[in-house]
């Protein structure tokens, strides 16, 4: 019941946003006044809603993936006891409101809002599980190294409202040339450092990971298709301010690669499932980035969709996967899951292979762009991104053919209860199936068929400030045809012979006694350390100061400083009484010198 | 140098040298005798100072009803040179004097700079101090004084009188 | 006037009345009922300013509306000080009616050193105030404390008769109109003359030995505790009081104008004052004692009126005095009821006797100078006048923080009553519903004040 | 309004001092109880009916003079303005509350709890209402007084040094504030009565040289810091508020902390404009170190009070550094934040009473999965949680959001080192959460009971509250606006 | 004779006196001590009077004769005090059977 009611306003509001979207198709964008959420003489923030291109696209990825991860919920979950399966949609239909709110907000607060939102629904729903504490840790993790973003994000926006006195997008983007390039810089990279916090980038990646202790389809809507995206929304929002600043955009370019390789070669030696997932996720959002940072805005977008889709359907596979395995995650325990889990399987390939960039699959439209783009910037930055692609192609079909091919390797009673998952799962997969492989035609790039891009053609008015600006400037130099076709080729080229390496290396993949990683393996097994380092540069100093602190500036400092006044003044009245000795001739004598003192001052002074 | 001149060297002295003794001699019964030559070199003070009236008083009253009163009273409880054996430390000794002389020393040099000190001052004569001027002062400007020191008196009196009586009961703590 | 004479009449017919009385009690009616009279008397004379009958004291004394007042806030606070504790008079000793008639003649020496003229009226003023107090000290004979605390008194007592009479001599010998009143003594702003600064000086002593201000203080402590807790109760209130109007009056008429050349010396007084007496009062375990100490430190409160030197002084001293002899009052008369004086000798005092409790709570606070009682705005008008005679900002600076020093020890007593639980089974004894009623009013009397000082210093501009 | 005599802050004022001074007379617990609480929602009634006049919100706003001492020039006026009428309110609302989420413990003695109790109300009410420097340093003595009592009379073991210290702390300040009222009262002009005068205008419009406030200055943020308390004049918080009774600690926390606060609006930044410019930088940097201090402090913190109490001096820390930037949109925050922090921290010290009174522990390492027990309790505690850590659309967050604002505006470097304390502070809180509602339960904590209603309905309250300012604020600025105009103005 | 060497005179008895008070323990002798300084003071009262007496006579013929009668009254109040002191040291001597003010220190502190 619940699960209906939940998936049914979800369904709702796809519908409503497919009206908004056919709207803002027919040139028609608004921006809806509500009432003032803050209004006096040095502070006005109207609660504002704005649908336009961009968040017209991102509503219908929202509710859309939101409505098919609703409807797998509703089987995934309905092991939990009713009371708790009533809070999972509660909390999943307020994720959907707090993102909404993110991407239709006309101000930088009301994005805020629903940027903060959706961080408390992704803490809320990681902890789903509470009574486990490591659950707990992993949301509080996540939390905080949001909050570390939304400090970042807040200071921006201080610094816009404290420069041009406002936080509508129309007022800023208009007034972008009352701010000096300090002004830009500063601004940008603090926005940068609040998506780097939401969207798991280099610092702040370590959260997502660990984020997976949620239900998996949580994993797949707020830490695969959307939450994480809203950095590459919030960038893409104010573009115009990212292509002014000429300092920040090589940073995010280079942040995103460099998350983007990270992230791929931890995700080549993870054996849990959904952890190859979260790195795979990771270092795809490293390639936005890295579109965003050399300007392929629209290319990012067009990602953030794609990516939304086939990563959406890995995660549900991976789900109805693990539904079957009964809850194990382990894929050295798994293997030959075809023949018993058909319809898993074959979406799961297609997500595959759409993601590892095969043309015509999405995955290779969207990653093609970016790279291409990349490329026109800076030669470097495509031959990494190519590397990245590369093992993108390969952990993926490790992943596929560790799971799907080859003997199974788990316990018995598993073999017994695996069977494919009831409709409420596959109907998605499918539906997500379809779209991972078609949903690339959007964006056709022009060396095959001129204005085939129709995505980019949608999305131009809310890029022109750039366009222009780039113009302005003087340098878009763009690719030939041919060297196009010669990227592309090599790319795709890369990622079949990647695909094939994985694919003879683990198809047959036995689990060997005891595999004692070492060397480089070991360190990617381990995450490059990462959290370790954190934990002892960052969280170890910070409990050790607030102990001292705690147990001696404040014990011994200051309240110290506070007692020993009163013992003091104790201490100066027991020695003081003494002069009171009890002899008439002590206390005359006192008198006598007191009366002297006197006489001094008066006469010789 | 005048006969007056050598008179009050002389009184000064005198006065000065019993002072001391007062305060230097052990026995009680001494120190007393000493005071009332003090107090006759003091009135003869009075006398070179023509004020015959207080010369007279001082030696009635002080001299001889107060000391007596004084030489009654250790004689009574039979001091002497034993009833205040010498203290161990010395130290309120020495601070007493130093401090006593060093007020001195102060007073005498504020003195000396003052202009005050090289008015004159009358001897021999002089009427204020006879008694018939003190008398109609007395009686008549100062009669509420005079009347009111009749409350001391009174006070002193009740005050001697049950200082004095003898109290039933034994000690008590605390009242 | 009025209050002179008939306070030295009464004290004479309470001293016979010592042979008539048969019964103890009669005693206290009879004082009570004289120092009703007294005090109609008293007012009457301020309400119209001229007395029953007048008297040429030849300029010796000076009567106006500030030191009438005074002396009807002196007679008011005996008359509550009878009220409260005329029964324990009775305990002392055996002669009743002549400790009441000393307390009369004492009161006649407040009158006359609050409204003496010349330094031979002060002279007499103090000493008939003082006298009367070294009996009343020992009166306790078979006490050793008390017959201690008597003799410390006396000696110490008339060594100070003895300065101030040299201080006297020299003011008169300095000063070329060669008078004792206090106004031709008043040389005007120019330096003065070394005699004059050495009686100054001398004066000052004396006076500060007077109101127990440091370093002429050490006689207090002990005084104060070896004495009977009733008469420590006086002296501690009515007759110290006397002594500062006594001391304001001698440097406001005598030497106001050169004030600024000795203003720093009470400068020191006061900030020695305050000092000692609320460090020293923290460790006190006897409460008697740890009162002496705390008068030392209102001591040095007061002695800003004289530091300042100016109408709001004037004003704030009759408040102040009549404010801390109220909470004074009221607390003794609570102690001297007390099985143990020591602080643990309070403790759960609230669970006995709430009402006491609450009135003693009252009267501490109003001696720490919380608002809404009189102890708060006397301190205040102390303050006031400090700060607007301008000089020495530090001294008050120092005397809010010795104040709230002062918070310790009063506090202490009120942790005990309210917070502690009970020792003894009987803590307090001779509670009567009379007494409750008295102390009720008594604290009434504070809180009014501490709205309502006008009550007070309205009449001072009478 | 109701005649000349009979004003609305009359009413806020004598209600709880008459219905307080009579509640000592109650021989019943239970019916001293039920007349306090009657008591103290009249006052609410009569507070909010004050909301309803909000347009001549005016310093002079709903005034009454009473020459009170003529002879020099102090009078018992009192009046509301926007803050004033916002802090009432706060305080009018707060006492219900408290009282309700109080009423099953049964203090001993229950007739003069309570009187203390409305008693400090009065004096709450007197400091937020009066327009006379005297007047002002009445009350501000007179709330302490019953404070002192409650503390040291029901308050933990440790309770008598610990309220002493609290006591002897605060009178020393509010004696410094004493003088410096004294020396301002004597540059005031006068009246047709005294030379001098003592009323809220005539300090206001005062002649004071740069020389005489830059010391003036420091007397009275003696007596405001360590009121407030800004570092490093807090130490005696802690252990009040975890030595005294929770309902005490409530009104410690949630309203006697905006006294001084308040004191820095109506009578700090008005009057001496000079040196709260020239200082600046030092109160805020204090304010700024105590923000990050406190918050690290707090991150160490077992017991729930202490850490509440800390968390508490970081959120006061940033509304004095905002005060102090005298930006108008951070005032504006802080007059928002007064009101809001007050809400929460009472709601928290609830939580933690309705567990201390099932568990009898406050110890955090000692609790642990209550959820499971306590749904509702729960979900408050989380929404009051992250209402303190200043969640969007919770109430704080419209403050936080401005006063940070103006921090910015202000120096750049010190909103960032402030903002570090919204990352602590989601440390701590997730932290106690963590630490305390999730996880298995404990053998103690499964004894847990979902709690009842009156104290649903108390929490209910709490919430739409938190809700109803996180959404939609506007009001509370339309109410404070004049006086942070009138305060800007003043320090221009 | 110059004024000075009255004063110092007197006050030379006067310190004398003081140093009497500081260094003796036995009551009574403190006490004549104490009477030795108001004879100081008297000493010099009087020869102050004189002297205005040389200075203002002519105008004031009773001026100085206050000062003698002062002195008069000082002698009064000293009588007065001098009985009363007695009576209380022979009360203490009847207690505790000494004069010497060491023994009293039941009171300190």
């Amino acid at each position: 019941m619940v699960g209906i009611i939940g998936s049914a306003v979800i369904l709702g509001s796809f519908i409503l946003s497919l009206y908004a979207f056919m709207q803002v198709k027919s040139g028609n964008t608004h921006i809806a006044h509500y009432f003032n959420f803050i209004n006096t003489e040095s502070l006005k923030i109207g609660f504002d809603f704005q649908v336009d291109q961009l968040s017209s696209i991102f509503l219908l990825i929202i509710t859309g993936v939101g409505f098919l991860i609703h409807v797998y919920s509703t089987s995934y979950m309905h092991e939990e006891e009713s009371k708790d399966f009533a809070k999972y949609f509660a909390y999943l239909n307020l994720f959907v409101f707090s993102m909404l709110l993110l991407v239709m907000g006309a101000n930088y607060i009301i994005m805020f809002i629903g940027w903060e939102g959706v961080g408390l629904c992704s803490y809320l729903l990681i902890g789903f599980w509470f009574k486990n504490n490591h659950y707990n840790d992993a949301a509080k993790k996540a939390f905080v190294m949001n909050r570390i973003g939304d400090l970042g994000f807040l200071l921006a926006v201080f610094w816009l409202v404290s420069k041009l006195g406002t936080a509508n997008y129309t007022d800023v983007f208009a007034n972008v040339k009352n701010l000096t390039a300090t002004d830009i810089t500063g601004i940008t990279l603090l926005l940068f450092l609040g998506a780097t916090g939401k969207s798991a980038q280099i610092p702040l990646y370590t959260w997502l990971p660990d984020a997976m202790a949620g239900p998996t389809p949580v994993s797949a809507l707020i830490h695969a298709a959307t939450m994480v995206t809203a950095g590459i929304y919030m960038i893409a929002r104010s573009n115009i301010l990212f292509t002014m600043a000429e300092v920040t955009q090589p940073v995010i370019a280079m942040v995103g690669l460099a998350t983007a390789l990270l992230a791929a070669t931890i995700a080549l030696k993870q054996n849990d499932i959904k952890k190859v997932l979260a790195y795979s996720t990771v270092s795809q959002l490293g390639y936005m980035f890295l579109g965003l940072g050399v300007g392929a805005y629209t290319g990012a977008v067009f990602h953030v969709m794609t990516h939304a889709f086939f990563k959406a359907l890995l995660f549900l596979g991976a789900g109805s996967v693990i539904h079957a395995m009964g809850g194990e995650q382990d894929m050295r325990n798994m293997g030959g899951l075809k023949k018993y889990m058909s319809i898993t399987h074959l979406t799961f390939l297609l997500g595959c292979i759409a993601i590892a960039g095969i043309p015509p699959f999405s995955g290779f439209f969207s990653k093609d762009e970016i790279l291409a783009a990349a490329f026109a910037k800076n030669p470097v930055y495509w031959v990494l991104g190519v590397l990245g692609a590369l093992m993108t192609a390969f952990y993926m079909f490790r992943l596929y053919a560790m799971t799907f091919r080859g003997q199974f390797r788990g316990t018995h009673e598993q073999a017994h209860h695996l069977h494919e998952s009831p409709a409420a799962i596959t109907i998605p997969l499918s539906i997500l199936a379809i779209l991972a492989v078609v949903g690339g035609l959007v964006g056709i790039p022009a060396v095959f068929k001129e204005g085939g891009h129709r995505l980019e053609a949608f999305l131009q008015p809310i890029f022109a400030g750039s366009n222009d600006y780039i113009k302005a400037k003087g340098h878009s130099h763009h690719l030939s045809h041919s060297t196009e076709y010669i990227l592309m080729a090599v790319s795709v080229l890369g990622a079949l012979i990647a695909l094939g390496y994985a694919w003879s290396k683990f198809s047959k993949y036995q689990k060997a006694a005891a595999e004692e990683e070492t060397g480089l393996a070991k360190v990617l097994a381990n995450k490059w350390y990462v959290d370790e380092l954190y934990n002892s540069i960052i969280v170890k100093p910070v409990q050790s100061l607030g102990t001292f602190f705690n147990n001696v500036v404040e014990k011994r400092g200051i309240d110290g400083i506070v007692n020993g006044v009163g013992r003091a003044v104790n201490y100066g009245s027991r020695q003081i009484r003494l002069l009171q000795s009890g002899q008439i001739g002590t206390y005359v004598l006192l008198m006598i010198i007191g009366a002297l003192l006197l006489f001094i001052i008066q006469l010789f002074v | 140098m005048s006969v007056t001149q050598i008179l009050f060297w002389f009184l000064s002295l005198l006065a000065i040298g019993g002072a001391v003794m007062v305060v230097a001699s052990r026995n009680p019964v001494h120190s007393i005798l000493y005071l009332i030559i003090t107090f006759f070199a003091i009135s003869g003070h009075y006398v070179l100072l023509n004020a015959q009236f207080l010369a007279i008083v001082n030696i009635i009253v002080y001299a001889g009803a107060i000391m007596v009163l004084f030489l009654f009273v250790v004689m009574l409880m039979n001091l002497n040179a034993e009833s205040e054996p010498p203290s161990k430390s010395k130290y309120l000794l020495y601070s007493g004097v130093i401090a006593g002389c060093s007020l001195l020393l102060i007073m005498v040099a504020a003195i000396k700079k003052s202009d005050a000190a090289s008015q004159l001052t009358q001897l021999k004569d002089g009427e204020v101090g006879l008694i018939s001027n003190l008398g109609k002062t007395l009686f008549t400007d100062f009669v509420f004084p005079f009347e009111i020191s009749s409350v001391l008196f009174l006070s002193a009196m009740i005050g001697a009188v049950i200082i004095s009586k003898k109290e039933t009961g034994t000690e008590t703590e605390n009242l | 006037m009025n209050a002179i004479i008939l306070t030295a009449v009464w004290g004479i017919i309470m001293m016979f009345g010592g042979v008539f009385f048969k019964r103890k009690s009669t005693a206290l009616y009879w004082a009570v009922a004289g120092i009703v009279l007294v005090l109609a008397a008293n007012f009457y004379e301020l309400v119209n300013q001229q007395p029953f009958i007048e008297i040429n004291v030849r300029e010796m004394l000076h009567f106006n509306s500030f030191n009438l007042t005074f002396i009807t806030v002196a007679l008011a606070s005996t008359l509550l000080y009878f009220l409260l504790s005329g029964r324990d008079i009775e305990k002392v000793g055996s002669n009743v009616s002549e400790y009441f008639a000393l307390i009369f003649f004492v009161l006649c020496g407040v009158c006359i050193s609050a409204t003496f003229n010349t330094l031979l009226t002060l002279f007499l003023g103090i000493e008939i105030m003082s006298i009367p107090l070294y009996i009343l000290t020992g009166s306790d004979k078979r006490n050793l404390k008390s017959n201690e605390a008597a003799l410390k008194y006396f000696l110490m007592g008339s060594f100070s008769t003895g300065i101030m009479l040299m201080g006297i001599v020299f003011v008169y010998g300095g000063n070329s109109a060669g008078s004792f009143f206090i106004d031709n003594i008043n040389l005007g702003e120019g330096k003065l003359p070394v005699l004059v600064a050495i009686g100054l000086v001398l004066l000052m002593v004396s006076m500060a030995f007077k109101v127990s201000a440091a370093p002429f203080h050490f006689w207090t402590p002990d005084v104060y505790d070896g004495a009977p807790t009733v008469f420590t109760s006086f002296m501690a209130t009515i007759v110290k009081a006397a002594g500062f109007i006594a001391f304001i009056r001698l440097f406001e008429y005598g030497f106001g104008k050169a004030q600024t050349q000795w203003q720093v010396l009470i400068a020191i007084i006061t900030a020695a004052t305050l000092f000692i007496g609320n460090l020293t009062a923290v460790f006190q375990q006897s409460v008697k004692r740890m009162l002496a100490y705390s008068s030392i430190a209102q001591a040095g409160f007061m002695l800003l009126a004289i530091f300042a030197l100016n109408d709001i002084a004037k004003e704030g001293l009759v408040l102040y005095t009549a404010a801390y002899s109220l909470a004074s009052i009221g607390i003794f008369a609570i102690l001297i009821r007390m099985n143990d004086y020591t602080v643990d000798g309070f403790n759960g005092l609230a669970r006995q006797q709430p009402l006491l409790a609450a009135a003693a709570t009252i009267c501490l606070l109003s001696l720490t100078g919380i608002p809404l009682t009189a102890g708060f705005t006397s301190k205040f008008f102390m303050l006031l006048a400090a700060v607007k005679n301008g000089h020495h900002l530090w001294l008050v600076i120092f005397a809010v923080l010795c104040a709230a020093v002062s918070a310790y020890y009063y506090f202490r007593v009120i942790q005990a009553m309210y917070f502690k639980e009970p020792g003894a089974d009987v803590i307090i004894n001779g509670v009567t519903p009379a007494f409750k009623y008295l102390l009720v009013i008594v604290a009434a009397l504070i809180i009014i004040l501490g709205l309502f000082p006008g009550a007070i210093t309205n009449w001072l501009h009478y | 309004m109701f005649g000349n005599y009979i004003t609305i802050p009359h009413l806020l004022i004598f209600i709880p001092l008459i219905t307080g001074l009579l509640t000592f007379f109650i021989k019943k617990d239970s019916s001293a109880k039920a007349w306090s609480l009657f008591s103290a929602i009249l006052t609410f009634v009569v507070s909010f009916t004050s909301l309803l006049y909000s347009k001549d919100a005016a310093l002079s706003g709903l005034t009454f003079n009473y020459e009170w001492l003529k002879f020099i020039g102090a009078s018992f006026s009192v009046g509301l303005d926007g803050t004033g009428r916002l802090l009432t309110l706060l305080t009018a609302i707060a006492f219900p509350l408290i009282m309700v989420a109080t009423y099953k413990t049964n203090y001993k003695n229950a007739a003069a709890f309570y009187g203390l109790m409305l008693l400090s109300q009065a004096g709450l009410m007197g400091v937020f209402l009066s327009l006379d420097a005297l007047l002002f340093y009445f009350f501000w003595e007179l709330a302490l007084i019953p404070v002192y009592f409650l503390c040291s009379r029901w308050g933990g073991e440790k309770r008598i040094q610990a309220t002493f210290k609290f006591f002897v702390y605060t009178f020393a300040g509010s004696l410094l504030m004493l003088v410096g009222i004294i020396y301002t009262y004597l540059q005031t002009k006068g009246t047709p009565y005294a030379e001098h005068s003592f009323s809220i205008s005539a300090f206001h419009t005062v002649m004071l040289s740069a020389a005489d406030q830059s010391w003036l200055f420091w007397l009275f943020f003696a007596a405001f810091a360590i009121k407030m308390p800004v570092f490093p004049f807090h130490t005696w918080q802690p252990d009040a508020y975890e030595q005294s009774p929770t309902a005490v600690t409530m009104v410690l926390s949630g309203i006697m902390v905006k006294m001084g606060l308040f004191g820095v609006i109506r009578w700090l930044l008005p009057v001496f404009p000079l040196a709260a410019i020239q200082y600046d930088n030092i109160v805020i940097g204090l304010s700024v170190i105590g923000i990050i201090y406190a918050s690290l402090v707090a991150i160490k913190q077992d017991d729930l009070k202490r850490l509440v109490a800390y968390s508490s001096i970081a959120h006061i820390g940033l509304m004095s550094a905002a005060l102090f930037t005298t930006k108008p949109v951070a005032i504006e925050g802080v007059m928002i934040q007064m009101f809001s922090h007050g809400i929460n921290i009472i709601g928290l010290w609830i939580v933690i009473d309705l567990l201390e009174k099932q568990l009898g522990v406050r110890r955090i390492s000692q609790l642990g999965g209550v959820a499971h027990k306590a749904p509702f309790l729960t979900i408050a505690l989380l929404v009051i949680a992250f209402a303190n850590i200043a969640l969007p659309l919770t109430n704080a967050f419209v403050g936080e959001l401005m006063m940070f604002n103006g921090l910015f505006q202000f120096n750049k470097w010190y909103a960032a080192v402030a903002g570090i304390s919204i990352i602590l502070a989601a440390v701590y809180m997730l932290n106690m959460i963590k630490n305390v509602f999730l996880g298995e339960a404990n053998t103690l904590t499964q004894t847990v009971k979902e709690i009842s209603l009156n104290e649903k309905i108390v929490l209910s309250v709490i919430l739409v509250a938190i809700f109803m300012v996180g959404i939609y604020p506007q009001p509370f600025f339309d109410l404070t606006k004049e006086s942070v105009t009138y305060i800007t103005t003043k320090l221009k | 004779m110059p004024i000075s060497y009255y004063i110092i005179l007197s006050v030379a008895l006067f310190c004398i006196g003081v140093v009497g008070v500081l260094t003796r323990r036995n009551a009574i002798i403190i006490f004549m001590c104490i009477e030795l300084m108001l004879n100081a003071a008297n000493l010099l009262l009087v020869a102050f009077s004189k002297m205005h007496h040389l200075a203002l006579g002519l105008n004031f013929p009773t001026l100085a004769s206050e000062a003698q009668v002062f002195v008069f009254f000082i002698m009064v109040v000293a009588a007065a005090e001098v009985s009363v002191g007695l009576a209380i040291i022979v009360m203490i001597y009847r207690n505790i059977h000494s004069v010497d003010i060491n023994f009293l220190n039941r009171l300190k502190n």
